[in-house]
């Protein structure tokens, strides 16, 4: 026998660090495609079924879509510069969210758009990057939100210095960070996780798999089978989960934040979802992917499956859901006008933040650029 | 040699092409002349770049020609220092000039040193394009100028063309070129057009090119701040001030005696770009200029540069880029001083 | 408070002190001061840092204020901008000016760019301690000047201390500022020593301190070069020039009304420093003279610098080093020139 | 049961890519420490045990020890700038250049200069780079071998580059890419093994497991029991080897370089070693490390755990041993009279080779140069 298998075998000997891999193909689950509890599903705890829970989540999610179709309407009539689309992600968004305490930390990307307004960060303050009109439009330290992140990765390691910080700080606060499939073939993904790991620090690093990194598909980012894999060459719990059901990733994220809060250091999850709009309204994804595989994965919309299944259990009803149509509406609603208006706009603000104080060559060009346009407004009209 | 290879020989006739277009011309008719060409980066397959410079490579030249990547810089650049150890001739894109940091490792520590390690016994042809620069309306990342980081690192050749013609000559001289050459792509640039029959040389790598001859002084320039330039010695014609517009094209090498020819002549320079301006290569421009064009100099060598800050979003970055009137309030300065 | 903080207050006798030990002494008492303050970094623990700059940390305030990290500086720069956003005040160490480099995304996108990004809500009081420069016979890699490409970085300060008494009195500036300070030390004058009581105190990060006054010309340096200067003005008093010497200790902010004060009234400035000459700092230095000092300049602004080719092995780094000689055949040109 | 456990019961139903870790705490061997065959060991093929071969491994180590002994000397009389010493980590080098054909490429550490004189470049040349007389002192491409690299892991990607470069040329050869265990915990590690899966090329990556970098332990480096682990994460085989066992690293070695040729792809190799002296002889061990840790590794030395065996089996005897020594001696000797003589050092060297011609601006530098010193020699005397 090769010595592969010879080592396989001895792979027996497992340590009690040594975390199993899910790379089945299957991930963990708890409804199938339809709404029904699957068998040989999880079997989640009973408050995590709970009914209450489960509306609560349900009404997140339609929240979400309706959230993410007006900012696609934003997009398409110009009030905003740019927008990643999280249709079809929703239950990431919200699973993620709702396993947050207020004093944890969550790390989003640009995609993640819709976790701000779940965090309560009102949507014009989500929205202003990619509005164009500031790079961050809230404030990161009140929300416990940091700035969306553009540069792929690089916010593993602030969630592993947050983490870090609570730690040493004796607090229970525990930092999630948001990954693409794309962006867990960075540098920092690695020296996140594994420093994450190294130093035990309570960070749960989520990766919302949704199949492509703008237009390269997963099998051209990894050879293997699961990118919740990685986890166990850092000596860290890894998970697959299903990431259209709402259920199972409210379950697997619970674990882990308990487990990071408990003192049991960081876990790597991998949801397994789709993004069904092209990467932003900027991509065409007609170039290099088939439509379907696009109508393949609506039928598995995370929406719609907990909404039958809540149906069926009788928690949810055509009162509740026009309940939830109307909520919605008048959110967008406001969104509509809030971006209706244009705030007014001064050059001054790009000198005000470089340094707490600003050097006397940054007053000299603020100055400067004073004497060309007097009043920004003015500038801003050009 | 391939079909292709013969078609990219005769010239076709002038047709309105887009810059984008001619750097996607000079890829295809350079991996049809040398099958060692290969072009790899994120989305550069299928997709054909989020700029779609790499359109139809793949299709026409195979998965092996031109390839995807997974998402890694450092891995791209070092893939491609390998590669061209091993005696390919990679081209690898950097999505956006931002997105290039992660491979700064790679670039300073070997793709810039490699030839001078070895005493010359491995040089390393690989070509890095990376589209850069602002005014497109990129949110934060998407629109910063790195070309000073890359010309103060001894061994690489540094090139940025302004027009259509360049794109395409500057790209197939970097290819050829045995040394690594960053190639700064100005993405607001990427769609104007101009009538163009391929191929077209329009001279070495290290030649500057006088867009607009002029007397009372110079704009020294390159890549999107040439067509600023343009711009201002138009208007400043109108009162009667004769502007002489220099394209650098190339920073690294860089040539000086085109300078020299023009401030000895005009006795007054302003160095425009939009990176930022403090310790900026502009600096190393004004610098210059005042230390051999001393005795010439009739008024300060002024910059105008892009603000000693990041790089602001998009409804900020029409004040934050140089501009035609920036460009004429130097102009003053320099013709009210001396 | 701690002991060992009001230890600190109280200043010590004067004693013969080396930079790493001052370097060492600022951590120290900036640890026992503010329980905020972490060090860490690669073998900054057990072993000290390689240079023995953190030594005894650790075994003072323990590993959870002073600790080893893997490997991973990109790791090291996040996991810092993460603990100051949380609220500490995190001194990372990067072995070598090289092995920074791995860590630039994190700086050039987020440590650079935070406060901005966030209009102010987010500080990021992290404190980045680069050894740098050569003249110690290191190897590649470990002689690198890379201080030009940080302060072309809006958002960063960037100092570097010449003497025993800056670099802990810089060094605690840094720890106290709010804005990310990149502290880069001249290993070369590690062990350099000085009688110095502590704490001291030699003003605040932006200003250039004058070591040597001077009538003819000013020799504008920093870090390592500054104690070149000093011998090159010693050596030109003998022929009766005498030259100032400007320490800039800080390159961002920059003291432009020192430079301006020093050449205003010598009408002659040298520039100089270790850093590749091309598009380095010096060339900032040089044009803002050139174009501030116009109508005093009895000559052009001269700069001697790093030569413009990848760091040299030892056998051949004294070709390579600016040293009095070099300073003084500018001063000569200088001097001969208008 | 928890969703761990869960999906660890899952992991059975693991597919083929997904190869099974080495994470049992005993790795791949062969030999025990007293160089008798460990039962439950590996079996070797036949050629792998062939006697001339031990024989030459054998050889091979006590030259590597002779050489890496001798350059110790060399840096303590100052005729090195800086070494750092393999001692103890012999068999990772014998093994690793004894796997390979002349026309597969091998990419070095700074650690690694055994590696350079076994693969036949001349001493004088192999060290250039710690004399400080150049980068590099040999031609990479005659020799198949990258110049030793410093920046931790940035050599990794290189070494993809060559593998998929002789992929893509239909060429058989191989790429043999050595790092340290810190080096694992850099971003280009993990990007180099990753893309490396992707494109299938034939790269082995070798990480030579010496306990410690510079001053930091394993356990600071990686919350795993093993960094063969990792290669999971890229769906690639990963192999734990005893890295002080030349019979057991020589089959593992056989194997992957074998897979690799036959378009099998990558593999990760961590094989478990010891650094016997300091990490060079500018560090002082004695900060960090018990001296008790240092006598158990030496008691695992590989050149006697061989030794021991092949007298055992008669392949070994005290005329060869004494053969051995003479051969060794006669090198030293060698290299103490090449490195006795000091080259001419000349300062157009630093001009001659930044760009293939040089620019006008570097002509004119190297006049100032010349100006100022005229002949290099008196410069090299000042
Ligand atoms: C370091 C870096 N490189 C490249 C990019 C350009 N880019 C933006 S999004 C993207 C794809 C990311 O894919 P994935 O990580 O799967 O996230 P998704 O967009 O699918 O949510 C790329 C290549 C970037 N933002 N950062
Ligand atoms: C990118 C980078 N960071 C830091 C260093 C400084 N350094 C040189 S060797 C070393 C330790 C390396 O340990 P390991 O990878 O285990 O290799 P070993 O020296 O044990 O063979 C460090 C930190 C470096 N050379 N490169
Ligand atoms: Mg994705
Ligand atoms: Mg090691």
């Amino acid at each position: 026998m090769t010595l592969l298998e010879l080592s396989a075998r001895d792979r027996e000997g497992a340590t009690a660090t040594a975390v199993r891999p899910a790379w089945d193909s299957e991930p963990l689950r708890y409804l199938d495609e339809h709404g029904a509890p699957v068998e040989g599903g999880i079997r989640p705890t009973p408050d995590t079924l709970d009914p209450r829970t489960l509306l609560r989540g349900y009404r997140a999610l339609r929240f979400a879509r309706a959230f993410d179709t007006e900012a696609t309407n934003l997009v398409m009539q110009g009030r905003l510069a740019v927008y990643p689309s999280c249709r079809g992600q929703e239950a990431c968004e919200v699973a993620a969210v709702h396993a947050l305490t207020e004093q944890d930390w969550l790390l989003p990307t640009y995609r993640d758009s819709a976790a701000l307004v779940l965090r309560g960060i009102p949507a014009v303050d989500a929205l202003t990057l990619l509005r164009g009109a500031w790079h961050c439009g809230y404030d990161p330290k009140q929300w416990r939100t940091m700035p969306q992140c553009t540069p792929l990765a690089t916010q593993g390691p602030h969630a592993v210095g947050l983490g870090l910080a609570a730690k040493l700080s004796g607090d229970a606060s525990v930092a999630l960070c948001f990954f693409g499939d794309g962006a867990t073939s960075e540098g920092d993904f690695h020296e996140a996780c594994n420093s994450a790991a190294v130093y035990q620090a309570p960070v749960v690093f989520l990766v919302q798999n949704n199949q492509y990194a703008i237009s390269v598909p997963l099998h051209k980012q990894t050879h293997a089978t699961s990118l919740a894999d990685k986890a166990i060459g850092y000596g860290m719990p890894g998970l697959r989960v299903d990431g259209n059901d709402l259920i199972a990733l409210g379950a697997v994220l619970a674990e882990a934040v308990d487990r990071a809060r408990a003192g049991g250091g960081p876990t790597l999850i991998e949801a397994v979802t789709y993004r069904l709009q092209a990467h932003t309204n900027a991509d065409d994804a007609a170039r290099y992917r088939q439509s379907a595989e696009v109508e393949y994965w609506k039928r598995r919309d995370p929406i719609e499956r907990l909404g039958r299944y809540l149906t069926a259990t009788g928690a949810l009803d055509a009162t509740v859901e026009a309940e939830i149509d109307e909520e919605c509406e008048r959110y967008c609603e406001r969104m509509r006008t809030r971006f209706a208006e244009e705030p007014a706009y001064h050059p001054d603000e790009m000198f005000e933040h470089v340094f707490a104080e600003p050097t006397p060559q940054l007053l000299a060009q603020r100055e400067m650029i004073r004497a060309e346009y007097g009043s920004g407004v003015e500038g801003a009209a050009k | 040699m391939s079909a292709a290879s013969s078609d990219a020989a005769v010239s076709a006739p002038a047709a309105p092409l887009t810059m984008a277009k001619a750097i996607n011309a000079a890829l295809s008719d350079a991996m049809a002349e040398d099958d060692k060409v290969v072009v790899f980066g994120e989305d550069v397959g299928a997709l054909g770049g989020v700029f779609r410079v790499t359109d139809g490579l793949t299709a026409k030249f195979g998965e092996e020609r031109c390839f995807d990547t997974p998402l890694a810089e450092a891995s791209i650049m070092g893939t491609a220092i390998g590669m061209a150890v091993y005696g390919f001739k990679p081209v690898v894109e950097m999505q956006f000039d931002a997105f290039a940091y992660p491979a700064f490792e790679q670039v300073f520590s070997h793709l810039a040193k490699m030839r001078n390690r070895t005493r010359g016994a491995v040089s390393v042809p690989v070509v890095v394009r990376i589209p850069y620069g602002g005014g497109i309306g990129g949110v934060e990342h998407h629109s910063d100028s790195s070309e000073s980081y890359f010309a103060h690192t001894p061994g690489l050749h540094v090139v940025t063309p302004s027009t259509v013609e360049d794109a395409y000559s500057l790209l197939r001289e970097a290819i050829d070129s045995p040394d690594p050459v960053i190639f700064f792509e100005p993405k607001r640039l990427y769609w104007g057009k101009a009538n163009v029959a391929l191929p077209v040389h329009t001279g070495r790598i290290g030649t500057a090119a006088v867009r607009r001859q002029g007397t009372h002084a110079t704009l020294v320039c390159y890549g999107q701040t040439v067509p600023v330039c343009m711009a201002a010695a138009e208007r400043a014609a109108q009162e009667g001030i004769e502007l002489e517009v220099l394209d650098l094209r190339s920073l690294v090498p860089l040539d000086d005696a085109a300078i020299e020819r023009s401030v000895g002549r005009t006795g007054r320079a302003i160095v425009v770009h939009e990176s930022v301006g403090f310790g900026g290569f502009g600096a190393e421009l004004a610098a210059r200029i005042a230390e051999r064009c001393f005795y010439q100099l009739e008024a300060p060598v002024t910059r105008v540069a892009g603000l000693d800050v990041p790089f602001p979003p998009p409804k900020y970055e029409h004040w934050y880029l140089p501009d035609a009137d920036r460009v004429l309030d130097a102009v003053d300065r320099a013709m009210s001083a001396g």
